[in-house]
């Protein structure tokens, strides 16, 4: 009997809930998604509207990665700017950031939630490998936009079963190449040391610099890595210093890298010629370490150091700092993270401008179909290049030395994809 | 006749007390009907999680030994069901057993030196190998695809059920959830489990009682670590994707805070604990955009002070409904929750035991001191 | 370099990196000490009165008068995160208290980003730059600087405890609290005192790796693991094992990074694991740590 | 039975009306009873009578209700710290010696009151010296074991170093948790013979909870029974020693298992 009245209270329930259910279920949403006519019939045109577009980025706000989160302080500074002006293309544009805290489940969540309830156009961005790789099946599955995605990590180019995902950014093995280049021509016979960081960004790179210099008289001749999570690389450093390379290519993040240039100071009786990464080369990096332990060092670069006094007259970078001032005012102007972010945001700008048809099929397209697009806080002579086969929108890159207290540019921006061929899985 | 009454009486009571649990399942099954695809998805993680943490409970909980090593039992879950989906193409249903089975082994490896270090030591051993796990997985690159971690097929739901993606994940973690929060039940319930609660309470008693400590603390161990494990396959189903910047030592204090947070020895306090880490980091963003970090820790914190015992005991502290813990001569009443939430609480360690570095061994009160991390016994659900 | 100076070298390396381990394992030492419990937020909150000392020194004053500041902003600190965070849950469960801390690590490395970003800022160096060369063999000042601040710091801690009443009070309360408070010592203030000298202690370590490390909010968490290790190696309740721990872990992990080509600089992390393991499984109290030490 | 108010009024320490408890269990249900000054007083009753929470009522280590006066000062509601300052002088169940410290060490913590930061003078430190020197006089050992760890004495010498330290506070009353726990008959005696000098030559109050009640009539001037935290019995200890009927009911429980309850 006890058995009975449980049950049919447990009936009462779902018959209740189940009524509730068909009522007022949520999951009817999906019947919201909309497809456009035309010309362009039964494409996607989910997000986006005759005045508005929303877009959603999933950034690392929390935890150990949250040093890149101000990069959507740059992008939301970009938008807003462009929404005063009258949007894109008549279109305003909101954007939704979420928080992943650097983990790739989290980031599944949020590219969920920014596509099923947000119902955004596009997911612009994803940053870093782990939650970028977390979530591309997912988002190639349902048919929305990843571009841009603020990783170097080659995969996102060399990959073609995800066509709806693309970087920005040089992928790693493109700087590798520069660099590789510069030895080349410059120390045909260096014996090079590598510090690098012990994730996709230092193992691409690492990889790339290896691949870029075999058969040529340069050697990689000592190579340590450090973790995230280590206290520093001062141990790394030591042991690099006794391989007595003449070349230190320094593949790190902020902290490392400042930490990295400070022990190669410090170390009187090993001099050799520090590249650092482009990653680590803001000037926001170099100055704790003093300006003047630094000089000579070498990196390369594609959008312009907003901490570098050669672009403070730049019409771009004046745009930048004062839409900043305006937009983020808790956002320092001078992070190179900032100007990132503004450089991606206008970037997709010009994308979205480009095309065909307002779907997400079009943007999809336009971002593949990219020729030589500039873009103002890139470097000149770097512009954005896809087609098929190039799913890399920049592969040029410019090398720079560090001479008093600015990064002088010099010899000619190297375009990776002329000099060494289309890179390939 | 009294007799029909007061067996009656013990029916309804019964009754009453199945009701929540009744409800709760047929909540579960209805809820990925009405929930948006990203809110089942949400649950999902929930469940996933609440597994992971009934494991823990296990051995934090009624164990009382603390783990802070814990994602990496679910590290190797995840990863053995990667690498045998992504090396060896079993089906998904294959790879369960053998997460299990070989997280299960795992944590009787460990078990065996757990039982020289207790407490503290214990939870910086295993810390350590939560900090040692990832550069280890990126060093063995050819099985585990290095630091670009690896992508695998997620479960695809078979056509005749008619449910999209989502919703049989869904129902598949809430199978596996439910058996195996049901198994941690009847663990508790069994021999086992009165064995590991008389350990925790006091390990000399439990000595004499016949307990044979030993066994039954690396079984502990050996249970939680597969618990682990089997949430961390969960976890490749859902997701997809592994790679060892995922398994960070920040995922093994997350889980010890969830418990910790949901309610330590509670039946409850893993789902509740699963929730709160689930939920809470997003409700934090939406109270403050700029750092959600902040908010985040405050709210731990707030949860701490207003239930020192976890969320699952909050309601009964809230009712005032808990008996209070039986004194003995020894009692130690400034453990209890009352004082310490008492207005005009002052500090009280007085009897704190664990609190004095050197308890004395003539002081009778540690005698029947509760292990480091036991919660008072009233919150105990069993 | 010959072989020998070669080991030597990187002898002092790890004599470096020991140095800040141990100087963060001093202050986690102390408050569990006090406390009996372990502090996941000491090495925020030594990043927290770095951050004190920078925006002080950037300000305008003189490194050798914002030190003094700092050093007392965070005593005074550390006793109200006692007297404002642990003391409510005073009398929860032990593990309560832990993420307690867990919680205030999370808000203060959250709080700091918010107040100065996460973009390294440059933090001035107290000791000159340059070094020794001794047979070959090369120290900086710094690593000179740092041991010998830690050794000092161990000493005057030793002092205090030794031969001062206070010392002789706060030795009481961690001894038996209950007892203390039967003979009059008001166990609250001795509470905070203790939480005060600690954040005192990390605010000095803070200070020291901050020209080394660079400061960012994230500066002490890598830290934090290897303090943790010396902490216990030393047994967790004694200052001069704690900077022994702490040298002897650095020491190890260089050396097994540079010699040990299976583990190389990417496992180096293990380090201190294995040496955790087999210190307690051979001496489950530490190497400094009384053998009443082992905890329940 | 006699009355269980025997002589109030002028009295050092008075018990009225005390209930305590931990948590919902109420171990003291309305006590009564009171101290004379000078007077050594024995608590006698079963396991679980509630003696131990009585003493733990009076220093304030546990919470308690009703009126608990030292020569006319309230005790309840106070801390143990405070409890300290105004005279009382606890020796818990088991001793309470800090093992980490020196014999020394213990007996100054026991003048920590006398020593804090602002009196630190010339004075007080011969005050402290003059202390050790009498508490030396009564323990002997303690002089010779001075430098030792706490942790490593003896149980007897242990709680010799415990009733030490509580002297070092000059206590105006001296409260003694079982000190025969766990020591060999021979030890006791000696023990208990030392609190009576103590209290002999010094006029120091002691209300002393023992499970030995024959060792506790011996030195007591007045006894009073407990059984489940109401008073039952209390007269001069020698009337008590000399009733039989005490002596069965009460000797006979106390042979039971110690620590059940």
């Amino acid at each position: 009997m006890r058995k009975t009245t449980a049950l049919r209270a447990a009936a009462v329930v779902t018959a209740a809930l189940l009524t509730a259910t068909a009522c007022s279920s949520r999951r009817g949403q999906d019947a919201q998604d909309t497809a456009a006519d035309g010309a362009c019939k039964g494409q996607q045109t989910t997000g986006i509207t005759d005045t508005t577009i929303k877009l959603g980025g999933i950034y690392p706000l929390s935890g150990p990665a949250s040093a890149y989160g101000t990069i959507s302080k740059g992008v939301a500074a970009y938008f807003k700017y462009v929404n005063d002006k009258g949007g894109i293309d008549g279109r305003k544009v909101e954007f939704v950031v979420r928080d992943d805290g650097y983990q790739p489940p989290k980031a599944v969540e949020e590219a969920r939630r920014l596509v099923e309830q947000e119902k955004v156009f596009a997911v612009f961005q994803t940053l870093g490998t782990p939650s970028t790789a977390a979530v591309w099946d997912y988002l190639d599955k349902q048919k929305v936009p990843q571009p841009f995605v603020a990783t170097g990590a080659s995969v996102w180019g060399t990959d073609d079963k995800h066509p709806w995902t693309i970087g920005w950014q040089p992928n790693y093995v493109a700087e590798a190449r520069v660099y590789a280049k510069y030895l080349k021509d410059e120390r045909p016979h260096a014996k090079v040391a590598v510090l690098y960081q012990n994730d996709d960004f230092g193992k691409d790179l690492l990889g790339g610099f290896k691949k870029a210099v075999s058969g040529s008289g340069i050697q990689v001749v000592a190579q340590e890595s450090y973790e995230v999570t280590d206290p520093s690389v001062s141990a790394q450093m030591a042991n690099l210093a006794r391989s007595g390379a003449d070349v230190l290519l320094d593949v790190t993040t902020p902290k490392f890298g400042s930490q990295a240039l400070a022990a190669d100071a410090r170390n009187t009786k090993w001099n050799p010629l520090h590249i650092v990464n482009n990653v680590a080369a803001s000037a926001a990096v170099l100055r704790p370490v003093g300006f003047k332990n630094v000089q000579g060092v070498v990196s390369a670069t594609y959008f312009k150091d907003p901490a570098d006094p050669q672009w403070a007259n730049d019409p771009e970078m004046k745009t930048y700092r004062d839409a900043l001032h305006k937009y983020a005012p808790d956002a320092d102007p001078d992070n190179q993270f900032n100007a990132y972010g503004w450089a991606v945001a206008s970037s997709l700008h010009k994308a979205l401008d480009t095309m065909k048809c307002p779907t997400r099929e079009g943007l999809r397209d336009a971002v593949r179909n990219l020729k030589d697009v500039k873009v103002g806080l890139l470097l000149p002579g770097v512009t954005l290049s896809t087609g098929p086969g190039d799913a890399f929108p920049i592969e040029t890159m410019q090398l720079m030395r560090f001479k008093g207290e600015r990064w002088q540019l010099f010899g000619e921006p190297v375009d990776t994809r002329k000099e060494f061929g289309p890179l390939t899985k | 006749m009294n007799n029909v009454t007061a067996s009656l009486a013990a029916d309804r009571t019964r009754q009453l007390r199945a009701a929540p649990t009744v409800l709760l399942a047929v909540a579960a099954v209805a809820a990925p009907f009405y929930f948006a695809p990203f809110q089942v998805f949400q649950l999902t993680m929930v469940l996933l999680y609440a597994v992971a943490l009934a494991g823990l409970n296990l051995l934090v909980g009624f164990g009382g030994q603390i783990s802070l090593g814990h994602g990496a039992f679910f590290a190797a879950g995840a990863y053995s069901t990667a690498v045998m989906l992504d090396r060896y193409d079993t089906g998904h249903l294959a790879t369960l057993p053998v997460a299990a089975a070989g997280c299960f082994l795992l944590g009787l490896g460990f078990g065996v030196p757990a039982l020289r270090l207790r407490g503290l030591y214990l939870a910086l051993v295993t810390l350590s190998f939560a900090v040692f796990l990832p550069p280890l997985l990126k060093r063995l690159e050819p099985v585990t695809g290095g630091s670009m971690g690896l992508t695998v097929d997620k479960m695809q739901p078979p056509a005749w059920s008619g449910l999209a993606e989502d919703q049989w994940m869904y129902f598949v973690v809430l199978a596996v959830a439910s058996a195996a929060l049901l198994l941690a039940r009847n663990l508790l319930r069994s021999r086992v489990g009165r064995a590991l609660r008389a350990v925790r309470d006091n390990e000399g008693a439990a000595e004499v009682m016949g307990v044979r400590l030993s066994l039954h603390k690396t079984l502990a161990f050996a249970w939680s670590a597969m618990f682990a494990g089997v949430a961390g396959c969960l976890y490749t189903w859902v997701i997809g994707f592994v790679s060892p910047d995922s398994f960070s030592f920040v995922l093994s204090i997350t889980l010890l805070a969830g418990l910790v947070v949901g309610g330590l020895a509670s039946l409850y306090g893993p789902l509740l604990g699963a929730a709160f880490v689930m939920y809470v980091p997003s409700v934090s963003q939406d109270l403050s955009e700029a750092a959600p970090g902040v908010v985040f820790g405050l709210l731990i914190i707030t949860v701490m002070f207003v239930a020192p015992t976890g969320l699952a005991g909050l309601p009964g502290r809230v009712l005032g409904a808990v008996g209070r813990r039986l004194p003995r001569t020894t009692a130690i009443p400034d453990r209890t929750p009352e004082a310490a939430s008492a207005p005009d609480a002052e500090p009280r360690p007085t009897a704190a035991p664990g609190f004095s570095p050197t308890p004395a061994p003539a002081d009778p009160a540690v005698a029947d001191a509760e292990p480091v991390g036991a919660p008072p016994r009233t919150t105990e659900k069993e | 370099m010959s072989a020998v100076t070669e080991l030597l070298q990187q002898v002092v390396e790890g004599l470096g990196s020991g140095a800040v381990y141990a100087s963060l394992a001093l202050a986690l030492v102390l408050i569990h000490r006090f406390t009996g419990i372990v502090n996941f937020a000491q090495g925020e909150l030594a990043m927290l009165s770095t951050y004190v000392a920078w925006q002080l020194v950037a300000s305008g004053m003189p490194f050798w008068l914002a030190l003094p500041v700092t050093l007392a902003v965070s005593f005074a600190g550390g006793m109200l995160v006692e007297r404002i965070v642990i003391r409510p849950v005073q009398g929860a469960p032990e593990l309560t208290v832990v993420i307690v801390t867990v919680g205030l690590f999370i808000f203060v490395n959250a709080l700091a980003g918010l107040i100065w970003s996460f973009t390294v800022k440059d933090f001035p160096q107290p000791f000159p730059d340059g070094g020794i060369d001794l047979a070959g063999v090369r120290t900086d000042w710094s690593t000179l600087g740092i041991l010998g601040v830690v050794a000092v710091v161990m000493g005057l801690l030793y002092l205090l405890f030794q031969h001062t009443s206070v010392g002789l009070t706060m030795r009481a309360v961690a001894c038996n609290p209950a007892s203390a408070r039967l003979s009059g010592i008001r166990v609250g203030r001795v509470l905070m005192l203790g939480w005060g000298l600690a954040a005192t202690v990390g605010a000095v370590s803070g200070v020291l790796v901050a020209p080394v490390l660079f400061l960012e909010p994230n500066m002490m968490g890598g830290v934090l693991i290897y303090a943790f290790a010396a902490a216990t190696l030393g047994g967790f309740d004694s200052p001069v094992g704690a900077v022994v721990g702490g040298v002897f872990v650095g020491v190890a992990e260089t050396l097994t990074g540079a010699y040990v080509d299976v583990i190389g600089a990417d496992l180096k992390v293990g380090v201190p694991l294995m040496i955790i393991l087999a210190v307690l499984l051979v001496r489950p109290q530490g190497l400094f740590g009384r053998a009443a030490v082992e905890r329940a | 039975m006699p009355s269980t108010r025997a002589h109030a009024g002028a009295d050092f320490l008075n018990v009225s009306n005390l209930h305590a408890g931990y948590g919902q269990a109420r171990v003291l249900q309305g006590l009564d009873l009171s101290v004379a000054r000078g007077e050594v007083c024995a608590i006698l009753g079963p396991n679980g009578a509630g003696k131990t929470t009585t003493l733990r009522a009076l220093c304030g280590m546990v919470r308690g209700r009703g009126s608990v006066t030292l020569d006319g000062t309230e005790l309840l509601g106070r801390s143990p710290e405070q409890a300290a300052r105004l005279g009382v002088a606890h020796v818990p169940e088991g001793r309470g010696t800090f093992n980490d410290l020196t014999v020394e060490e213990n007996l100054r913590v026991g003048a920590h009151l006398r020593t804090g930061p602002r009196r630190r003078g010339r004075a007080e430190r011969a005050a402290v010296a003059a202390d050790l020197e009498r508490v030396h006089g009564y323990f002997p050992v303690l002089r010779r074991r001075s430098r030792q760890a706490a942790g490593s004495l003896s149980g007897g010498e242990q709680q010799m170093l415990a009733i030490g330290r509580a002297l070092m506070l000059r206590p105006a009353l001296l409260l003694l948790d079982e000190p025969s726990l766990g020591l060999a008959p021979l030890v006791t005696r000696e023990l208990f013979e030392i609190v009576r000098a103590v209290n002999e030559e010094e006029r120091t109050t002691v209300v002393v909870v023992e499970q030995n009640a024959q060792l506790a009539l011996d030195i007591a001037h007045r006894a009073h029974v407990l059984e489940a935290g109401r008073l039952v019995l209390s007269g001069p200890a020698a009337q008590i020693r000399e009733d039989g009927q005490v002596a069965e009911v009460y000797l006979g429980v106390s042979v039971r298992s110690r620590k059940a309850g």
